[in-house]
């Protein structure tokens, strides 16, 4: 059976080897460098506009870095058709086509349009408990269904590594929760390897194995924290992980203020 | 086989010569197999010419006619219609408003609006020559189509206008509008309407060019019989109006049709003479008006190896 | 405590919303007042037509069969120049979409086409494509052409660029990215100007008949105008605004078939 | 572990940029080729004039005053009807934006004029207006109308109605919301329709010009049509062709200044 | 000088009386009776499509429910111009006005456009740390700097009650953070009486002083729970009311699940 990347079967890593980004000539990220390691969720924390998107976007190779490089080492994992998958922020699901018809379009492309295709959507439904939505269109879904498909789609891809973009920050603050415990269930059944971006500190030290802190724009790399206690052992007002979440509160709260009063000058 | 020939033609009566030798055969018997393609103004008559989608044309030599001349696209090959003394021609109109107002002859035409199809048209051609003689000064209006100017001329909007007697005496009859004048007195022997074709079927296509003027001759021969010189009794002519009738008024009653059609008779030029004269005359006319070129010459315009020149 | 006042309402307003058969009650009241006017003498026989002689006209013209004389040429016209105009219309407004050398070159282009006037064009169509049906085609389909690329090309522009991305950070092939990502999102807006387009090319039915067209609505309404035939001008207008109304409201029907995902 | 790979680039594209000069570069290609085509002969004279040729008709028309002998009566009439059918337009769409009864009155009548040709009207227009400038503003101001109310009453129903019930729940008066509010909020929507009615007016100039105009140029383009004389058919097209791009760019140039709070 | 409404000086009350509202048939509120007492914050949950805006938008008077009535007793404040002032989501800020001219907007129908508004607006904007930023245009600000100047707006006219639809749910979890205490601290330095919808059950016990749950369409009140401690004192990480929001979301994770999983039919 096809299986996702775990960390003792398919370690596929990444590494960010002094990574410096400019847009068109205002610097935005500034010598980053990164490991991140297979079967790991590594958070990523930073005021807004300090350049957690534009990183994301470099590491999966929607841009290219100005300085220094991404590097990928050992296999993808069997079965995988895009190592480097992302999930958005806004969804991104194709208003046209229905749920199945979404995570189709990732697989048509590499003539899984048939039974073997069926078979994968079937199993990713079931795995993000949408297979009573195969036929609905986007457009009836509520914003954490449509998160749910957008999951399901990156799952059929079989991926090396996730890439999501402030998954949940679209999302209401219930439903979030409800998301939340979606992700840790489906990484705690089949660890995957993730990069994580987030505004939001409770959700990095719910889901991040590591949480990496960046300053304000140019993003510098701040600090790597470990979060303690395994994904599935976090409950909500466990002191530790209280704690750690006003440390790394204490750690932004000036810059995220700065950055919020910045004015977009045009 | 038959030679295939289109002819583009207006529905007017001073047409009727190719639609007699349509109607009786005479094309037939030369070998060609006609086909009438009809318009309804001289101009685009002219660029259809050019465009190859008409072999002949029958119609006033316009500004556009000598541009496409110029061009080596189209050549007048023989005369059609003519002003002559003594038969009605064409007619000086002015609206009943104007009419009332004092524009009861030419000579009141200083200051007044003048209908034209287009600029460059005969009837350009004509007002001018008559401010000209007059020595008054018109402004020319535009109006694009002949049922257009009825319709201004009517109802007031417009002063001045020449028409073909055919169209003319039935407005005039109805009390529609007012005549002030006679073309001929301005201009005798003006050549009104001429044939022409495309320069290739001039130069190249001899044999067909010939056969066809031979036919519309016998055509306008037949016409100036019936109509013009009236030399033929009264059932002659009645066969004949019945024939133009065909292409003519065909909306309307055969008896209302056939007393306009009978008073619209003008002379066609004998064995479709030219009056080299008179072209003469409008071709220096458009000239000075800067509307063609000034390079241009009887000679672009006219292949004179076909007919007679007058 | 005073006494409780209920809390006033100040919502409401600013929603209009288009009643069906109120719009039929427009029309018929100006046609009503027109018949009454025009038969008390307060509106000249040269102002406006009897709308019941306009109906007369066009019953004899359904009668006579002489309307499918007309309509037929004309519909015809419409149907080649129109599909012609707006194929090409799309593709190239795609291509300028997706290609940056493309939209350089021809955007200034299109621009410049677009004030021009297609009846100032009409002579050099006769030699282009000859008197009989081609330069209506033509005329036809550069009119439609120039709207369908601008809508064409900015329904292209609008189609949202994360939808776009993702497809790129699945891997799927350009061709792929074009078939099922741009062009479904680029419908919505390609739709909604093909309706401006198809307007134009009906209004332009009347110029591209101006020259030697016998039979067809424009070749009919020039006709009744040049004879200052109100009754005949009224049931040409009639005719053609009909027509437009009509593929208005096909279009509309296409756009409820093709974009049910919207909500 | 195996050697690392650099993460292959796989985004980029979709985003075509128009750059400056590459129109032109276009523009100067083809009026080359249209030189080298009429004077080498493969083009004919019929076809197309020569662009050299096109341009001394446009020196001498400059040099001799008679641009402006009929450029003034052509603008003059494009100003007058256009701001007539525009203001006009703006009007009757805010209200139909604003009160239901409005909307379904006058919506269907809207999309029933809108097919109808002008120049089938032209006869009627003489008949109401008289053959002088009458006739040719109402042609402008009739063909300018229709589309200006179409863009503005969508720009009315597109402003953001979050912004009005913020209005209405501070107990703005309702003339306060329109004048605040809507008004602002419809301009952009507004100003992009201008665009448009004006070179739909600019294209009617030639059909207005058509009826018993002398000087203007449409009337100018109208006359070198009848006369076959391509070179100033051609720089009266040139001429209109400018005029378009130069009003779509001065509407460009009053939105940036306008709506300078657009991001 | 002009004053916010405080518990004791301006005692406005608002009082829903047996509340029940439809659209086009479909019963969205049933039977809600509730009290908003002056100088204190209510806040309002519920899971998704419960009514909740519906609700804050029948106590404001922008709609008319079909039965029931929202009643007002006592006086407005001094110098009230619009006694039910709302804070919406999405801002709702003029794009085309300045943000002196946002505010000058509220003001200007009740003739105070000259020097008696700009003292006014001087004073909010003080208060909402934007004097820096008067002539700044909407598009150059952030998503948190757009609130404080909704918030300014709503100051400025010195409502009775204040009706806040999830004002901090468009921000991302940093500025959210912000934005309490800025709220806080505004309500500390001079009550307001406020209704506060929110899917947010941290922001709830954050800002409310009783918070009120809804049950999922059509929304009827389950409960109306009571939070200790002063606005002031409360801390995140405090234990007594990590489990208030545990609580919370006890009583509606199962709602929130089935409001998530419905399908919008069209
Ligand atoms: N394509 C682009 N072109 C130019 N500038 C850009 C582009 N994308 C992002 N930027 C700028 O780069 C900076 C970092 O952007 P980025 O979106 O990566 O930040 P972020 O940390 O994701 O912000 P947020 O928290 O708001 O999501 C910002 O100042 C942004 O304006
Ligand atoms: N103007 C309206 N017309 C018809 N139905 C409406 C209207 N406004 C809201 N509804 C419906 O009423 C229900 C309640 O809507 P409301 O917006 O009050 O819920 P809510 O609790 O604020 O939801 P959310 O948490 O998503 O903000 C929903 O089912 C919604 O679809
Ligand atoms: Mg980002
Ligand atoms: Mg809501």
């Amino acid at each position: 059976m096809r299986g996702l990347s775990g960390p003792r079967d398919c370690p596929m890593d990444l590494t960010l080897d002094h990574i410096t980004h400019r847009y068109s000539g205002m610097p935005v990220l500034q010598d980053i460098d990164l490991q991140i390691p297979a079967g790991e969720i590594l958070c990523i924390v930073g005021p807004s506009g300090c350049g957690k998107s534009t990183l994301l976007r470099l590491i999966g190779g929607l841009e290219r870095p100005d300085e220094g490089a991404v590097r990928m080492a050992g296999a993808a994992p069997e079965g995988c058709l895009n190592p480097l998958t992302y999930v958005f922020q806004d969804f991104a699901l194709l208003p046209w086509r229905t749920v199945e018809g979404n995570i189709s379009l990732v697989l048509e492309d590499h003539g899984l349009g048939g039974r073997k295709g069926e078979e994968i959507i079937a199993d990713v439904l079931a795995r993000t408990r949408l297979s009573g939505f195969r036929k609905a269109l986007p457009r009836q879904l509520s914003g954490g269904m449509k998160q749910r498909v957008a999951i399901a789609r990156a799952l059929a891809v079989n991926p090396a590594v996730m890439l999501l973009d402030e998954p949940l920050s679209a999302l209401d603050a219930q439903t979030r929760e409800l998301l939340m415990d979606d992700l840790v269930g489906l990484w705690t059944r089949q660890p995957f390897t993730g990069v994580y971006v987030t505004h939001n500190l409770a959700e990095a030290v719910r889901l991040g194995h590591r949480i990496a802190v960046l300053s304000r724009r140019p993003g510098r790399l701040r600090e790597v924290i470990e979060v303690p206690r395994a994904l599935e052992d976090r409950r909500a007002g466990d002191p530790e992980l209280e704690a750690l979440q006003e440390r790394l509160w204490g750690l932004m709260r000036d810059e995220a203020m700065a950055a919020d009063q910045e004015l977009v000058d045009v | 086989a038959n030679t295939k020939l289109t002819v583009g033609a207006l529905r007017f009566t001073s047409h009727a010569a190719s639609f007699v030798a349509f109607e009786r055969g005479y094309f037939a018997d030369e070998g060609l197999d006609v086909e009438f393609k009809f318009f309804e103004a001289a101009q685009p008559m002219a660029v259809a010419i050019a465009s190859g989608d008409a072999d002949f044309g029958v119609t006033s030599i316009t500004g556009g006619l000598i541009s496409l001349a110029e061009k080596g696209a189209a050549k007048v090959i023989a005369g059609a219609l003519m002003e002559e003394k003594g038969i009605d021609g064409q007619m000086i109109l002015a609206s009943n408003e104007a009419h009332a107002a004092g524009l009861t002859s030419p000579k009141a035409l200083d200051g007044k609006s003048f209908a034209v199809t287009q600029a460059g048209s005969s009837f350009h051609y004509m007002g001018a020559k008559i401010a000209a003689a007059e020595g008054v000064n018109i402004s020319y209006k535009p109006l694009q189509k002949v049922g257009a100017i009825i319709g201004a001329l009517k109802s007031g909007q417009v002063d001045a206008w020449t028409i073909v007697p055919h169209i003319g005496k039935a407005l005039v009859g109805a009390k529609a509008v007012s005549q002030i004048g006679m073309v001929a007195d301005y201009l005798p022997d003006y050549q009104v309407t001429t044939v022409f074709t495309s320069a290739n079927n001039a130069a190249n296509e001899r044999a067909k060019t010939e056969a066809f003027l031979r036919a519309f001759s016998k055509g306008a021969a037949d016409f100036n019989a019936a109509l013009v010189d009236k030399t033929l009794d009264a059932a002659g002519q009645e066969e004949m109006v019945k024939l133009i009738h065909k292409y003519v008024y065909e909306d309307q009653p055969y008896e209302k049709a056939a007393k306009s059609i009978i008073n619209g008779a003008m002379r066609l030029n004998k064995d479709s003479a030219l009056n080299m004269g008179s072209v003469q005359d409008q071709v220096d006319w458009f000239k000075s008006e800067g509307l063609v070129k000034d390079s241009i010459t009887t000679e672009m315009l006219v292949d004179p190896s076909y007919v007679q020149m007058m | 405590m005073s006494e409780a006042r209920v809390v006033p309402f100040r919502g409401g307003g600013f929603r209009p919303v288009a009643k069906r058969g109120a719009g039929l009650l427009v029309f018929v009241v100006l046609i009503l007042l027109a018949e009454w006017g025009t038969r008390a003498g307060w509106i000249g026989n040269l102002t406006l037509p009897r709308p019941s002689d306009v109906a007369l006209t066009l019953v004899d013209l359904w009668q006579s069969g002489r309307l499918w004389t007309h309509l037929v040429p004309s519909l015809t016209r419409l149907a080649v120049g129109g599909v012609m105009g707006i194929s090409i219309g799309i593709a190239v407004g795609v291509a300028i979409g997706l290609f940056s050398h493309v939209r350089a070159g021809l955007v200034p282009l299109v621009a410049a086409l677009f004030p021009i006037p297609k009846i100032a064009l009409l002579p050099l169509f006769v030699i282009w494509f000859g008197i009989d049906e081609g330069s209506k085609y033509a005329l036809i389909a550069f009119g439609t052409f120039t709207p369908t690329v601008v809508s064409t090309y900015g329904a292209v522009d609008n189609v949202d660029r994360t939808l776009i991305r993702m497809g790129q950070s699945f891997g799927l092939s350009w061709f792929s990215i074009v078939r099922k990502i741009v062009l479904p999102g680029a419908l919505p807006g390609i739709l909604s100007g093909l309706r401006v387009s198809i307007a134009i090319g009906i209004i332009l039915l009347v110029a591209a008949e101006m020259l030697g067209a016998e039979y067809g609505i424009g070749a009919y309404i020039l006709q009744a105008g040049s004879l200052y035939d109100l009754e005949r001008l009224f049931a040409g207008v009639v005719i053609l605004s009909a027509l437009g109304v009509l593929t208005s409201w096909a279009i509309g029907l296409a756009e409820k078939r093709l974009l049910r995902w919207r909500s």
